[in-house]
């Protein structure tokens, strides 16, 4: 049964590159439905499979690891999968319908985001260090290909920048796995986890995580390295920036904290994991602080991106040399603020595509008097926000008690400050953008009206990132399940 | 000090210098250069670090041909996307703000 | 100016920094032994692996879920590049030159390049050489003979540029799928098909690899035609 | 799940989900807006009407479920919760009518009256919660809520308000996260219990439980404008009058106050913080408040300013009095939620009435009003006297209440403190009535009558009067079960001998 | 000893091509020292014993980089703005 699963699973969005490939737009969006159906079916049986009886590790094309690449299937991966098909379906759904079909370019959408899809899940479940490297090239390629599709020129400059930063990043990642492989004869994660339990640790094999750290930094745009981020996902068609800021970002940040989870304990250092800290504590404040000042709509909602990873990293500091208790909360925090920032951003991104539809500008201060005409696509944009906020009962306040409670319980009292200041500067940002629609505008509705389906969509995700908290109980114990056969 | 340590040893040069590059030139296309260097540098650690014991290795060997691809592929698409916007814009570089779009990033 | 030196001054430093940790660490790690003796047990699984040439097994056998996902990126590149291209663009005469040189490189390179993608492809099974050497070669004579200026029209954004650029990369899904219905992992091939199954994606491959590099050599230039982007003021 | 489990859900989501299909209800659809508005009212003054009776019996209403590790989401009926409840139900029926008539034939009505209902379902949740962290949900909730009240207007100067208020309580809730974070992390997940969790609280965690509750008591404080912490709330006069109403009667203010009184009575109990030397510092600091909101009263030119600043003295009488240790006193400043919230609101009305029908916003322009409109001032009369504490009236209930119970504990500088206040009160409420009545009327106001023989709108008439109403009879019928009084008294009975 | 002095010459080889290939005033220069670099490579390889890489450097490193990246020049025009001047950091 898994067997098959897992077949359809990585199987189902490369062979749907290829049919969208050979047909044109419209004909593409309707196979893509099909393959949504498929995918999505396919990632909620996995989940409750592995929920129901624990994960396993899958040796692809029969052979494992070393010799082989195995998957690894747990809880946590699934829940990713899971995750990206509900928000890559929305991307899509709204893609559909939001992007224009007579471009003769926008053919190539389709192929390029199931592509991107499969690339994602192959991060998600990989489990050994290379196919890894090969599934981050597969997002990053992808993804620079979606924000240069039109090629204007921003859009060039911009996914320019983007490969060159992504392009940098996989390759200190991939110089970090060439010493992991000279100093452990193993490219498996679990093999080198393994080993690690029996012996000793080696000398000198602290800077291949360090590299490999490093390099997923850069691709996750972790301050300093952001300045590639704000551009492309300003850039790019909506959707497409949903879809960079939920999921391409998570991808590489996702690779770095399994590494660290794994790997910190022996290999990484205090002064490794305060700086990181640090560095995310500077990205929530500096994105924060610059999203307050973006004249775009857009841009608001990308600096918000940078200023949200920020968090994400505060799990390296706050799981190294901690209690086990400790670093549980911080390791289920770290993974609802992955999900809840994905749902929200999600949703903000395709809603403030909506309202630039609208209003047929992309900077803030038009939206003056939105509130009055078009609610439904500012509303989902809010409810996303208050999730952004880490307000009640969102998930993104459930992630921010956990990290608090964590920082409390480890005493490091510096990183309470970091998530509460985040959350102040944050409401500064996202109530820019209220108070500029509820700014009374001109009496008459001069707004063009996107279609139902358009605003439909983003609300559904802003609604999911709201209700997260009240279910994150259920969510984070299916995530904890360990796999059945320890590690090998 | 064998003949793959050495070439690892050259090839943590290599990646020095590609580094350097691609931080320091603007002219893309030789950031371009730098990062397929970079890319040689890396190749050649990940080859001759595990030969430097026991022999061929042809693990590594088969992943550097993967890598290879990928930087290839890479490369290719960076020149289309190069090419273009040097004859959209006339730039060759990032440096310098294009006239058709202002704000965005700090 | 003054910020400028001081910028290249650390960034000197910084890769300087870089490349003698790295040594470092290098010759640190060569020190100790690895634990771990890949080479031995792939000696050992090799001839269950259907193909003598170790390099090959572990690239189409072994590991081939990372040339799947590698081909994809080749895929990935050769759509984004022919998503900017416009091939008409393309008739710009210095390009079609009549240099003496380039007709010599064709008429004495093209035939030999042939013959030796031909063998570099079914050598590939039990020595060194495959499917990238091969689509390479290939994808190389294309070139020459573009520079040349033979037009081929094939490469204009198609349905039959498309199904060039993806049929290697469909075959070596399929087979990979059918393993899997048959019960087995994703990718597991049949013992007994081994061999031809493995000769056969090489093919495929080789033919699409070179497509794609062409495609993207080709589509350089550009279509003029634009659409207004989101993040720019309007 | 019984049915008794699930009745503080019902109560939560009669306003939830009106504030759901307002939202969905087209901005024409003014009839039947009103209905589900009305309709939902009426059906959660039932509902509120039925837990009460069944609290008083002592039926249990509550449900709790693991929202996160460690942390359960939990609503639970008690007493002090239904005084909360009651009040918020009560004053949102008539809010609502009200509204509805000041609101005729204005913009954005669908947002505004969605936007009413779910602040008042966040008020419901604050009355209804569990522990701190279920609190603390709707607590929020309730900040977000009443943003776009406060800035409905659109104008520049609401927007201005709108950011103060966001300011003060984004940051006073960040706080309070962090205390009720902290308190969870020191003890876990803590219920509310009458008599408090800390009785026996051992020593080595004494400092911490200090800090805790300077942070909680900060992050609350800015909800009840404690000195300190008070700024927005004049600032947000500039809403519309049911709003401020709302604002300063019911939701916003009491949220704070009540959530004082949870934290003193129902988390620390009264005992353990007077033993951790507490209590005696919040009292000086709700007396100081006091006094101050009715001295800047003094001066403040603009009628709803005036009420904003009396709202800040008013309000602090309840933490005056929970803050003195001891049972009587308790009693006064729990039934001033009560008493508070009818006469303030009555004077809310009232203003609004002023300013709809005859455009007065400032004090010298009421003379001779009353006349003009007999039964509006009649209630804002009323609504003062009761303030000033005249007999016997609400406001002398409580404050009898108050100073026999500061006696008791001989507390003697309260006496002081109330007699103060209240002669400020007649200071600042006195000369208004007296220009109601006793100045000629200026003749710049509308002559015509657009209401037959009502001197305004049917819709605005009548609340105000009800509240008036009200004000007489919680003070004159005292004495009865289930009188305000009693049901503090109730609720101090179960929180002193547990 | 006597391969030891190759292998060093052919180290030298590389770092010196790469040098030149970066910091050549003349783009097109530049291209060229790349190629010639990617042929150094592909010796490298086959003194690592490994030949499948050699091949593929000399097919595409050498052969194939290098005529797309000359054709870009050959578009740029070799004066585009070549000089090696400080770039921003990405």
């Amino acid at each position: 049964m898994t067997l098959y699963l897992m077949a359809g699973l990585l199987f189902t969005p490369l062979a749907w590159a290829v049919l969208t490939l050979l047909v044109g737009f419209t004909r593409g969006r309707l196979i893509t439905w099909a393959g949504i159906l498929v995918q999505v079916l396919v990632s909620l049986t996995l989940w409750l499979a592995v929920s129901r009886d624990g994960g396993f590790y899958y040796g692809l094309g029969g052979w494992d690891a070393p010799l082989g690449i195995e998957l690894r299937v747990d809880g946590l991966a699934v829940t990713f999968v899971l995750l990206t098909a509900v928000v890559a379906s929305a991307c899509a759904i709204h893609a559909g319908v939001y992007i224009d079909p007579d471009k003769p370019w926008h053919r190539y959408f389709w192929p390029l985001f199931w592509f991107l899809w499969s690339g994602l899940n192959a991060v998600w479940l990989g489990g050994d260090l290379f196919n890894l490297y090969v599934g981050l090239e597969l997002i990053s390629l992808a993804a620079v290909g979606l924000v240069a599709l039109g090629g204007s020129v921003a859009a060039l400059r911009a996914s320019i920048r983007y490969l060159l930063a992504a392009l940098l990043g996989s390759l200190a990642y991939l110089l970090g796995v060439a010493l992991m492989y000279g100093q452990f004869g193993t490219l498996s994660i679990a093999g080198v986890v393994f080993w690690l339990d029996q012996h000793p640790v080696p000398a000198g094999s602290g800077l291949a995580l360090a590299l490999m750290i490093a390099g997923l930094a850069l691709k996750t745009a972790l301050f300093p390295l952001h300045r590639w981020l704000p551009p492309a996902h300003g850039i790019a068609r909506s959707p497409v920036s949903a879809l960079l800021s939920a999921l391409v970002i998570k991808a590489s940040f996702y690779i770095a904290a399994r590494l660290w989870l794994e790997l910190g304990e022996p290999l990484g250092s205090l002064a490794a994991a305060q700086l990181v800290g640090l560095m995310g504590s500077a990205a929530v404040v500096w994105g924060s602080w610059l999203a307050c000042r973006q004249p775009e709509l857009k841009q608001v909602v990308a600096y918000s991106s940078v200023a949200q990873i920020g968090y994400l990293f505060l799990l390296f500091p706050l799981t190294y040399s901690v209690s086990e208790s400790v670093a549980l909360q911080a390791r289920q925090g770290m993974t609802l603020q992955v999900i809840s920032h994905a749902l929200a951003k999600a949703a903000m991104f395709l809603a403030a595509g909506n309202l630039i539809l609208s209003t047929g500008s992309s900077r803030v201060n038009a939206l003056t008097g939105v509130s009055r005409f078009l609610p439904f696509s500012l509303f989902s944009f809010g409810l996303a926000g208050v999730s952004l906020m880490g307000l009640p009962p969102s998930g993104g306040f459930a992630a921010k008690w956990l990290l608090l409670q964590a920082s409390l319980g480890s005493a490091q009292w510096w990183w309470v400050l970091v998530l509460l200041a985040g959350g102040l500067l944050s409401a500064v940002y996202v109530f820019r953008i209220y108070r500029a629609s509820f700014l009374d505008g001109p009496e008459t509705d001069q707004f063009y009206h996107p279609p139902r389906s358009l605003e439909l969509v983003p609300m559904v995700l802003a609604l999911m990132a709201l209700g997260l908290g009240l279910v994150a109980d259920p969510v984070l114990s299916v995530m904890a399940l360990p796999l059945e056969d320890g590690s090998r | 000090m064998t003949v793959p340590l050495l070439y690892a040893l050259a090839g943590t040069v290599l990646c020095g210098i590609g580094l350097l590059g691609l931080l320091w030139l603007s002219h893309l296309l030789r950031k371009l250069l730098a990062f397929n260097i970079l890319g040689s540098g890396v190749f050649l650690v990940l080859v001759g670090l595990p030969q430097h014991q026991g022999g061929p290795d042809p693990v590594p060997q088969a992943l550097v041909l993967t890598g290879i691809v990928v930087a290839i592929a890479a490369t290719a698409l960076a020149v289309v996307l190069i090419r273009r916007y040097y004859h959209l814009s006339g730039m060759t570089s990032l440096e310098d703000e294009p006239p058709a779009r202002k704000g965005g990033r700090q | 100016m003054m910020m400028g030196r001081m910028r290249t001054g650390l960034i000197v430093l910084a890769c300087l920094v870089v490349t003698g940790v790295l040594a470092s660490s290098i010759w640190t790690i060569a020190g100790n032994p690895a634990p771990v003796d890949l080479p031995r047990m792939l000696s050992e699984n090799l001839e269950r692996s259907g193909v003598e040439h170790p390099v090959t097994a572990v690239l189409l056998n072994f590991r081939s879920y990372d040339t799947l996902l590698e081909i994809g990126v080749l895929v990935i590149a050769g759509i984004a590049g022919i998503s900017m291209a416009e091939t008409t663009a393309r008739a710009d005469p210095n390009l079609r030159t009549g240099d003496t040189l380039l007709y010599a490189l064709q008429r004495w390179f093209v035939p030999l390049m042939l013959v030796l993608a031909g063998y570099l492809l079914w050598a590939g099974a039990d020595r060194p050489g495959g499917a990238f050497q091969a689509g390479a070669v290939l994808a190389a004579m294309g070139v020459l003979l573009r520079l040349g200026g033979t037009p081929m029209t094939f490469l204009r954004p198609g349905l039959l540029l498309r199904l060039g650029l993806i049929t290697g990369f469909t075959v070596f899904l399929l087979v990979a799928v059918a393993s899997a219905i048959a019960g087995e992992a994703f990718l597991a091939y049949p013992p007994a098909l081994t061999r031809p199954l493995i000769v056969i994606i090489e093919t495929t491959l080789t033919l699409s690899i070179a497509m794609v590099l062409l495609a993207l050599f080709v589509s350089a230039p550009v279509n003029d035609a634009e659409d207004p982007d989101e993040g720019s003021p309007t | 799940m019984t049915l008794n489990a699930w009745m503080p859900v019902f109560a939560l989501m009669t306003s939830l989900i009106a504030a759901v299909v307002i939202f969905a209800l087209p901005e024409k659809g003014y009839r039947l807006r009103t209905t589900v508005n009305l309709g939902a009212a009426l059906l959660k003054l039932g509902l509120v009407a039925v837990m009460v009776w069944g609290v008083f019996r002592g039926v249990d209403y509550g449900l709790s479920y693991t929202m996160l590790p460690g942390v359960t989401f939990m609503l639970k009926a008690d007493a002090l919760s239904m005084m909360f409840a009651g009040l918020s139900a009560v004053l949102w029926l008539l809010t609502t009518i009200y509204a509805v008539g000041y609101l005729e034939n204005s913009p954005n009505r669908a947002r505004f009256f969605g936007f009413f209902s779910l602040c008042v379902a966040s008020t419901m949740g604050v009355a209804l919660a569990g522990n701190l962290f279920t609190f603390f949900l709707f607590y929020e909730m309730l900040t977000l809520s009443t943003y776009p009240l406060v800035v409905h207007r659109g104008t520049e100067k609401a927007l201005q308000a709108g950011r103060t208020y966001i300011i003060y309580t984004l940051t006073g809730g960040a706080v309070l996260l962090l205390g009720i974070a902290w308190l969870h992390g020191v003890v876990g997940d803590l219920p509310f219990r009458p008599g408090g969790h800390f009785g026996d609280a051992d020593p080595d965690i004494q400092q911490s439980l200090i800090l805790i509750f300077i942070l909680l008591v900060a992050g609350l404080g800015v909800k009840a404008a404690l000195f300190p912490l008070h700024g927005w709330l004049p600032q947000a006069m500039v809403a519309p009058a049911p709003v401020s109403a709302l604002l300063h009667a019911v939701a916003v203010v009491k949220a704070g106050a009540f959530g004082i009184v949870r934290v003193v009575h129902d988390i620390y109990g009264v005992e353990a913080s007077s033993a951790l030397g507490l209590l005696e510092p919040l009292a000086w600091l709700a007396a100081f408040t006091i006094l101050y909101g009715s001295v800047r009263a003094l001066s403040q030119g603009d009628l709803k300013r005036r009420l904003a600043f009396s709202t800040i003295s008013q309000v602090s009488y309840i933490i005056l009095g929970i803050s003195l240790f001891g049972p009587v006193a308790a009693a006064g400043g729990l039934v001033h939620l009560l008493h508070q919230g009818i006469m303030k609101i009555t004077l809310f009305f009232c203003a609004g009435n002023y300013a709809e029908t005859l455009g007065i916003h400032r004090i010298e322009e009421l003379d001779g009003a009353g006349p003009r409109m007999p039964g509006t001032s009649v209630a804002f009369t009323i609504g003062a006297f009761g303030m000033i504490g005249v007999p016997p009236l609400a406001g002398f209930i409580t404050k009898w209440t108050m100073g026999s119970g500061a006696l008791a504990v001989d507390m003697g500088w309260v006496i002081a403190v109330l007699v103060a206040s209240s002669l400020l009160n007649a200071a600042y409420f006195l000369p208004v009535v007296h220009r109601l009545w006793f100045r000629e009327p200026a003749d710049r106001w509308p002559r015509e009558c657009r209401w037959g023989k009502l001197e305004t709108s049917a819709w605005l008439f009548w609340p105000p009067l009800l509240t008036a109403v009200m004000t007489v009879m919680v003070g004159v019928l005292a004495a009865l079960t289930f009188s305000p009084l009693f049901w503090a008294e109730l609720i101090v009975l179960r929180e002193y001998s547990p | 000893m006597i391969e030891f002095l190759l292998d060093g010459l052919l180290v030298l080889a590389l770092v010196a091509t790469a040098a030149a290939a970066l910091w050549s005033a003349d783009l097109f220069r530049a291209v060229v020292m790349f190629m010639a670099f990617g042929v150094f490579m592909a010796a490298a390889w086959v003194r690592l014993q490994a030949p499948d890489i050699a091949l593929a450097e000399a097919a595409i490193g050498a052969g194939l980089t290098g005529v797309l990246l000359l054709d870009a020049v050959s578009h740029f025009g070799r004066g585009a703005g070549d000089k090696p001047d400080p770039g921003d950091r990405e």
